[in-house]
């Protein structure tokens, strides 16, 4: 009974490509698995945009938008992306006379059907991953790395600076961030001995009994967790890692010159981009479809990913709603000098976690995780230290207080 | 019966899909070094490494067409491109022939390269031969060669990439005296 | 083996390692240079006692003695069987233990003391760095259980020695002090080096101790005691004697002491350390190390002619430096030809009485002789770098701790009966030449040096502390509050304005020697000698009577301490009271006598007329020869060389040139051609390319059909 | 060390979100159509022009001088004198616009024509909701949608008002006692020749200058009457310009 | 269905066309993406060959990526130095940079 409710949606899937002729069945299995993939995280999407609002506006002690109605029914705001959809789809598409028309029409393609792509190796559940590439995983960072050129081709076709800016600005953060993004990847496929992204989430349902046995859960996981989420969020350059749109600096960087259509289509990459990498977060640390003890185990395995995937994106606005945006230098300084020495630094941590794996006397347990965690932490520290400097001098005023 | 229609299909959609392929890259590295506008052959280049990716990926060769899609589009497309920014390459010199002098040359010379390889192709008969059904080159079998027979050349790789990062920066760098 | 022999090497490294730390110092970081000095020193200091603990235990040959030895190279020379090897080890027996103690102790306290010392000086941090590096190279000396290895921490010793008189370079008269010490020490080790070669030629070893192998063992001394040289001596006698030289040149005896008075041009805790209670020590230290091979002799009942010659060596250089001290007026010079007599009085122990009765006496002039430098630092210190007697006085009152305490020194030197530690291994020493077998004149110098000693530093006691000081108390007390408020201002050069008492970072450590001073005498009394019983290995006992059998001695040299010191009070009490004291009463009675020897019976002139003007006749000579004899054969052979150069030339010019020159032309013609076909067109080289490819192809095509 | 402060500040904007759905006061958002915030008295949007009594027209304190379309920064005022002079609060006859225009799609708010005009005439309104759905024509606003009258200035901006009627009223009384005092001397002058005529003037002058801070008297019922009535008639004195307001 | 070939002719003119490239224009920038596609086009005769041959031996696609890695370094170090020569020499022209002609 819990099984077939686990397996609902593949028997489905199943069962529909059955029904086609023989011949076309490759074609419908495509199909059958894109169409809800795309249905289901278009509606995220949407949700995501109200809830985001909401969840900023009671952040800030606001109320965030409440006045759609339809019908003369009181939603409550939740009809809010449909009247945005709607506002985004009837405006104007405006172009600039300068602008490269072909590649500043081509961007916003280039952006959003990579960041669809992304969704294609992601379990969303047991048996549940669109296809399952041997190398998944590599694929998506392969795939992930295209966006780069679309945010070039926006901010270049617009022939507006401000565009030109925040896209040299989007790329040398996301070419800086990638390579914490893969390296802090790295130990969890080491230990998982694999690059696909189901092998590596059931490499975290191993033995799960009274506690999970996701890789969040181990000293270099944590580390690399955090590493990963920090990356991640710069990758999808979400505040307060939004200089390329700094609208305070640089108007809107390379999303300046974009309206209507082609902006919501921007707008919907980068929210699908996000999406994705949280989706990976999720497999790589948090356990994917698994649930964290045996006895839990009768909730569907799509609902744990979807939960945890929820988490992960309430934690992304809550972030959105807290921090204020780092300069160009802290930035880059933060890669550099702060993430990348830590994701390497755990490479070395989790190869040690591995090895001490083999240990056999009594108290290897607590002294295996007292080397990992110090080996986290004290490096965690020093690079805080260093990052922080101390040239800065603690801000006096001179009024207040 | 059924069957060998099922495989049929599959294997003219991917033979199909070569094709495809096949004529976008050679229009994109056409469009690559024929137009004029810098940023305009970087992006067409692009498109031929992506074209190139997915014949690798038709040719079932999972592993390198991701890792062409990683290097190609996500690191040297890009890295063109800011070389064309850096050097202003974006500027469209009106009057300013953008062939070389000797391309006549040039171009009698490329076609007696493909002449002189195509007709080998077309004349050696072994070569027309068609593919096994399927193929695959396991991640984990690529990673055991590279630790194990082909470890040497992955060291050495890591030192070139190294050095020539190294020497990138130190070439690409600007001189203190300026 | 004990753990603490295998790391006794940690002794002399960690000041080794606080020194190289220092001289990466930055000069600013004083605080940091002293507290790594005085931090290996402390660390150093606990490792010697632990070392010094185990060494209290007797094993079953007697003495305690552990060593541990490596080889620190091997060389392919047949010659010798067993000497292609050059071993290095360390040795812990009690001698070594005591002595790592007493340095390791008594540098800490300098140390100390130096911080307040050494507080204003610019160099500060260099300063501690080359006390470091002095600590670790005695150390090493100290440990060394091979002739190799003391004898090059023996020439660190000499360089930190050279490096510590020369501080103050700025000053020609410390520069040349400096120069003077380390020429005349080398004179000295000069000895040492042959000694040791010869010790090496006919033993194959330079280990002391190396289970019955070492040159200090049975079957070494009994072969070297069987050959003889010239003059009938015995070949261990004469290495000996050879490495005596080098003693006397480090612990300053005759003729080799003219260095050590001049070496107090260095900073005072120098003087306390390097030329009081340590290094010149070594040379003394050294012959009690080879005191079996010095003792050797064919027939155990004879006294061999090295112990022979340390002892008159000792007992002159005992009355000699002392008469000299009777006449200077240097505070610290007085103090230094003090010590000259004093490690004279160490040889003549050494030679008369066996190694017990030298290093006791050694030990405890370590601590009352540094009390007595650190002492008279501090007077220098408060009087502001004045260092002539004759311009202090009254100092009782102003300095009541640096004079309670260098009193005690005072008269530990003196030997003032019953309470000091220096009157009871003073009096060992002549108890011991008393009952020589070869002479009675060695102790009746010793008396005669004994009594100049009392004399002297009773003189010198009177001219610093007694008398009335130039001002009142009152003011004096009044400056010395403005003073502490203002440490720096005070450079005036009068003295007596601001005499002030030392912080207690000087005083402190002078405390503490000055109880040592006092108590250490009581290790080695007649009545208890546990000193020699722990340097022989066996424990002696408590015996009262003993102290009556030399009665009678202790009598004599008491009454000659009293008479001296008497005397002294006689001539100096009203002369300090008088305010002419610029003439010594000595002088006005005996002017020829005294000009003798106020300078120094004409030693150094001596050696100016003699060695010097020698070395600078030899130095003209050369210099004629040079100029004048090898100038002719080198110009002769230039000559010689400028005519077959001149052939060669001719020869290759006409004779080779012509035909490489042609094809050279030849060569660069052709080249030319050929260059122009790289024109720098990389895309021409692209078309080359491909037409060599399609070359290659039909090439390949063709030999395939 | 690093991290601690962006866990700090996660849980302020965490209490932030919880609070806000049980304590309602933390709430700064107004409901905007439904609920207004109070005015303020400095704010200033768009300028009105300030009439006095019950009529737009004739208690229009401007005079077209002008002043305010020279100093326009964007340059948004537009002026043309009426041939038609009318008199103002004192009596005297003063020139009046014909039109009046402002395009508030190009004035900028800056308040300088309030702050040069002598008359007290324009001031700056409170007034926010000016969106029209046509994208030139609404924005021009003419005479008559300009015109409010002093009691709306008394109530948006109370403390003003007051002191520029104090002020007013002031004059009125000062050019009432020079009128007297005029017509006192006239009456002696006169009284030697003409005395019965020149009293009639006199009393007519006199009502004509009570007339004229109606406004803040609005119980004076002769007011708009007198100034009605008063128009036609000349000035019956030179009674001084009016004492030029600060 | 598709013989080997196609592949291979295809390569050929893939390669040609990136020959003809760095032959004919004059930009340096131009030349370097030229050199790139020849790569590719080499790299895409290894993984046809493999695929085409023995596909349990896997040195066809091993060899592909070393060359996707050296490919890699060449574009970085080439085009840093079209980046520095840019620099000294202003221009991109490569009939320009004649320096070394004999």
């Amino acid at each position: 009974m819990i099984d077939s409710l686990d397996q609902i949606f593949v028997s489905l899937k199943h069962w529909l490509v059955g029904l086609t002729p023989e011949a076309w069945q490759p074609l419908v299995s495509i199909l059958v698995s894109i169409v809800p993939i795309m249905a289901l995280f278009g509606t995220c999407f949407a949700a995501t945009t109200i809830f985001e609002r909401k969840i900023l506006g009671r952040a800030q002690n606001r109320l965030g938008p409440n006045r759609v109605r339809a019908f003369g029914v009181k939603t409550f705001g939740l009809l809010q992306p449909i009247a945005d959809g709607i506002k985004m789809l009837t405006k104007e598409d405006i172009v600039p006379f300068a602008a490269d028309k072909v590649v500043h029409f081509l961007a916003p393609v280039v952006l959003t059907t990579p960041a669809w792509m992304l969704f294609s190796v992601i379990p969303l559940g047991r048996n549940m991953a669109a296809i399952d590439l041997d190398a998944g995983i590599l694929f998506f960072f392969a795939v992930g790395s295209a966006s780069e050129l679309a945010v070039f081709m926006a901010g270049w076709s617009s022939k507006n600076k401000y565009s030109l800016v925040g896209s040299m600005r989007a790329i040398a953060q996301m070419i800086s961030y990638e390579v914490p993004l893969v390296l802090s990847t790295i130990p969890v496929l080491m230990l998982a001995g694999t690059l696909s992204p189901s092998q590596v989430v059931e490499a975290q349902g191993v033995g799960t009994g009274f506690f999970a046995h996701w890789f969040v859960f181990t000293p270099w996981g944590l580390s690399g967790f955090v590493v990963f989420l920090i990356a991640a969020t710069a990758e999808s350059n979400r505040s307060p890692f939004d200089l390329p749109e700094a609208e305070s600096e640089i108007i809107a960087g390379f999303l300046t010159e974009y309206s209507g259509f082609k902006y919501a289509l921007f707008f919907l990459g980068e929210y699908i981009g996000l999406f994705a990498v949280a989706g990976m977060a999720v497999t790589l640390f948090l356990g994917g479809w698994q649930a964290p003890c045996k006895a839990l185990e009768f909730i569907p395995s799509y609902l744990w990913f979807f939960g945890k995937f929820a988490v992960l994106i309430v934690f992304f606005i809550w972030v959105r709603a807290t921090l204020p945006r780092l300069r160009l230098d802290q930035l880059l300084a933060l890669a550099w000098r702060f993430l990348v020495p830590l994701a390497l630094i755990n490479l070395v941590v989790a190869a040690l976690w591995h090895f001490m794996g083999s240990w056999q006397f009594i108290a290897a347990m607590p002294v295996r995780w007292g080397i990992c965690a110090m080996l986290v932490v004290l490096p965690f520290v020093w690079f805080a230290r260093l990052l922080n400097g101390g040239k800065v001098a603690p801000r006096k005023y001179r009024y207040a207080e | 019966m059924a069957e060998r229609l099922l495989l049929a299909n599959i294997v003219m959609l991917n033979s199909i899909a070569f094709y495809i392929l096949a004529v976008i890259t050679l229009a994109g590295a056409v469009a690559a070094l024929t137009l004029r506008n810098l940023v305009h052959c970087a992006l067409c280049v692009a498109a031929s490494f992506a074209g190139i990716a997915l014949i690798y990926l038709q040719l079932d060769a999972e592993f390198v067409g991701f890792a062409q899609i990683l290097v190609y589009i996500g690191a040297v497309a890009i890295l063109v491109l800011f070389t064309v920014l850096l050097t202003r390459g974006t500027e469209v010199q009106a009057g300013v022939a953008f062939l070389s002098r000797s391309w006549p040359a040039g171009l009698a010379v490329t076609a007696l390269v493909f002449a002189a390889i195509a007709a080998p192709i077309l004349l050696t008969p072994e070569l027309h031969k068609l593919a096994a059904d399927s193929a695959s080159a396991p991640v984990r079998k690529i990673g055991e060669e590279l630790m194990g027979n082909y470890v040497l050349p992955l060291e050495v790789i890591g030192l070139l990439l190294t050095s020539a990062l190294l020497g990138a920066v130190v070439i690409a760098m600007q001189d203190k005296k300026d | 083996m004990l753990p603490i022999v295998k790391y006794l090497w940690l002794i002399p490294a960690l000041p080794l390692l606080a020194a190289g730390l220092a001289a990466l110092l930055k000069k600013e970081r004083r605080a940091s240079a002293a507290t790594l000095a005085i931090g290996s020193m402390s660390i150093s200091f606990l490792l010697a006692l632990a070392a010094f603990l185990p060494t209290l235990s007797h094993g079953e040959h007697g003495v305690f003695r552990e060593c541990f030895n490596f080889t620190w190279f091997e060389f392919a020379d047949n010659t010798f069987q067993s000497a292609s090897t050059v071993q290095l080890g360390w040795v812990l027996d009690p001698l070594t233990a005591m002595m790592l103690v007493m340095v390791t102790f008594v540098g800490l306290l300098i140390f100390i003391y130096s911080v307040g010392y050494m507080a204003h000086d610019e160099n500060f941090t260099r300063f501690f760095c080359f006390l470091a590096l002095f600590a670790a190279a005695m150390l090493g000396i100290v440990i060394a259980n091979s002739l190799l290895l003391l004898f090059i921490s023996w020439e660190l010793v000499g360089l930190a020695s050279y490096l510590l008189i020369g501080f103050w370079y700025h000053k020609p008269s410390a520069a040349a002090a400096a120069k003077k010490a380390f020429i005349t020490t080398r004179v000295g080790d000069m000895g040492f080096l042959l000694g040791m070669l010869w010790l090496y030629s006919k033993t194959g070893t330079l280990l002391f101790y190396d289970g019955g192998n070492g040159c200090l063992e049975q079957s070494a001394l009994i072969k070297l005691v069987a050959e003889t040289t010239m003059c009938g001596m015995a070949i261990s006698t004469a290495i000996s004697i050879l490495i005596f030289c080098g003693a006397a040149g480090k612990s300053g005896q005759v003729p080799l002491h003219v260095w050590l008075p001049d070496a107090m041009e260095g900073p005072t805790p120098v003087s306390a350390l390097i030329h009081a209670a340590t290094m010149v020590a070594a040379g003394v230290f050294l012959m009690a190390r080879i005191y079996p091979l010095l003792s050797a002799s064919a027939d155990p009942a004879t006294i061999s002619t090295g112990l022979k010659v340390v002892a008159w060596v000792g007992s002159i250089t005992a009355v000699f430096a002392a008469c000299i001290a009777v006449a200077q007026n240097d505070i610290k010079r007085i103090l230094a030809y003090s010590t000259v007599s004093q490690l004279g009085y160490m040889m003549l122990g050494l030679g008369v009485g066996g190694v017990a009765v030298g290093m006791f006496h050694l030990i405890t002039h370590a601590f009352f002789k540094a009390l007595l430098f650190l002492g008279s630092g501090s007077v220098i210190h408060g009087c502001h770098e004045e260092q002539d007697i004759r311009k202090m006085g009254g100092l009782r009152i102003l300095m009541p701790i640096t004079f309670a305490t260098y009193a005690i020194g005072m008269l530990a030197l003196c030997g003032f009966p019953l309470l000091f530690s220096g009157f009871w291994s003073k009096d060992e020493i002549l108890a011991s030449a008393h009952h020589w077998q070869i002479s009675q004149i060695p102790f009746y110098l010793g008396v005669i040096g004994a009594f100049l000693t009392a004399f002297y530093m009773t003189r010198q006691m009177f001219y610093v502390f007694f008398g009335s000081p130039t001002v009142s108390p009152a003011a004096v007390a009044d400056t010395k509050a403005k003073h502490s408020h203002n440490p720096h201002s005070s450079h005036s050069h009068e003295p007596a304005t601001s005499i002030h008492e030392s912080p207690p970072v000087m005083t402190m450590p002078l405390v503490i020697l000055a109880v040592f001073a006092v108590l250490l005498g009581l290790i080695g009394t007649p009545a208890w000698p546990w000193f020699h019983g722990y340097l022989a290995g066996h424990s002696p006992k408590v015996d009262l009577g003993k102290l009556a059998e030399d009665a009678g001695l202790m009598l004599v040299s008491a009454v000659v301490v009293f008479t001296a010191m008497g005397l002294s009070w006689l001539v100096y009490s009203k002369v300090t009271l008088q305010k002419s004291r610029e003439v010594d009463p000595l002088e006005k009675a005996q002017p020829f006598f005294w000009r003798l020897l106020a300078n120094k019976f004409y030693i150094d002139e001596l050696y100016e007329v003699t060695i010097i003007r020698l070395n600078k006749a030899f130095s003209v000579l050369s210099d004629w020869l040079d100029r004048t004899f090898w100038t002719g054969v080198v110009t002769m052979i230039s000559h010689l060389t400028v005519g077959l150069s001149w052939l060669s030339r001719k020869i290759d010019e006409d004779l080779v040139n012509g035909g490489f020159d042609h094809g050279c032309d030849g060569l660069r013609e052709s080249s030319r051609n050929l260059s122009k076909a790289q024109n720098g067109q990389t895309q021409f080289y692209f078309r080359v390319l491909g037409i060599a490819f399609v070359a290659l192809v039909l090439a390949l095509i063709w030999r395939a059909k | 060390m690093l991290g601690l402060g962006i866990i700090k500040g996660l849980v302020e904007t965490g209490r932030n979100f919880v609070g806000s759905y049980f304590k309602p006061e933390r709430l700064v958002t107004i409901q905007y159509p439904e609920k207004h915030l109070p005015p303020v008295e400095a704010a200033r949007t768009i300028p009105f022009l300030v009439y006095d009594g019950k009529d737009s027209m004739k208690g229009l304190r401007c005079t077209a001088c002008t002043i305010c379309e020279t100093e326009c920064p964007p340059k948004c005022i537009y002026i043309v004198k009426d041939t038609v002079k009318k008199p103002d609060y004192l009596g005297k006859m003063q020139n009046q616009p014909k039109v009046f225009d402002i395009d508030i799609s190009v004035c900028m708010g800056c308040g300088i024509c309030v702050e040069v005009c002598p008359f007290e005439s324009i001031k700056m309104d409170q007034v926010f909701e000016l969106s029209g759905s046509d994208r030139f024509g609404a924005m021009l606003l003419h005479k008559a949608q300009l015109v409010k009258s002093n009691d709306y200035f008394g109530e948006i901006c109370h403390e003003q008002a007051t002191q520029i009627n104090a002020a007013r009223a002031d004059d009125v009384r000062k050019a009432e006692a020079k009128a007297k005092a005029d017509a006192d001397a006239k009456a002696k002058a006169a009284a030697v020749a003409v005395s019965n005529a020149a009293a009639g003037v006199a009393a007519v002058a006199a009502s004509s200058m009570t007339a004229t801070p109606g406004t803040t008297q609005p119980d004076s019922k002769p007011a708009p009457k007198a100034a009605s009535t008063s128009t036609p008639l000349p000035a019956p004195s030179k009674p001084t310009v009016p004492s030029a307001t600060p | 269905m598709t013989p080997l070939t196609h592949y291979l002719i295809f390569s050929a003119l893939l390669f040609c066309i990136g020959f003809a490239g760095a032959m004919m224009r004059r930009n340096a920038i131009l030349v370097l993406i030229g050199i790139e596609l020849m790569l590719n086009a080499a790299n895409l005769n290894f993984i046809a060959f493999w695929r085409y041959g023995n596909t349990e031996a896997i040195s066809g696609v091993m060899f592909t990526i070393f060359s996707i890695a050296i490919a890699a370094a060449e574009a970085a170090v080439g085009l840093a130095l079209v980046i520095a020569i840019y620099r000294h020499r202003r221009t991109m022209q490569m009939d320009k940079f004649d320096t070394l002609k004999g």
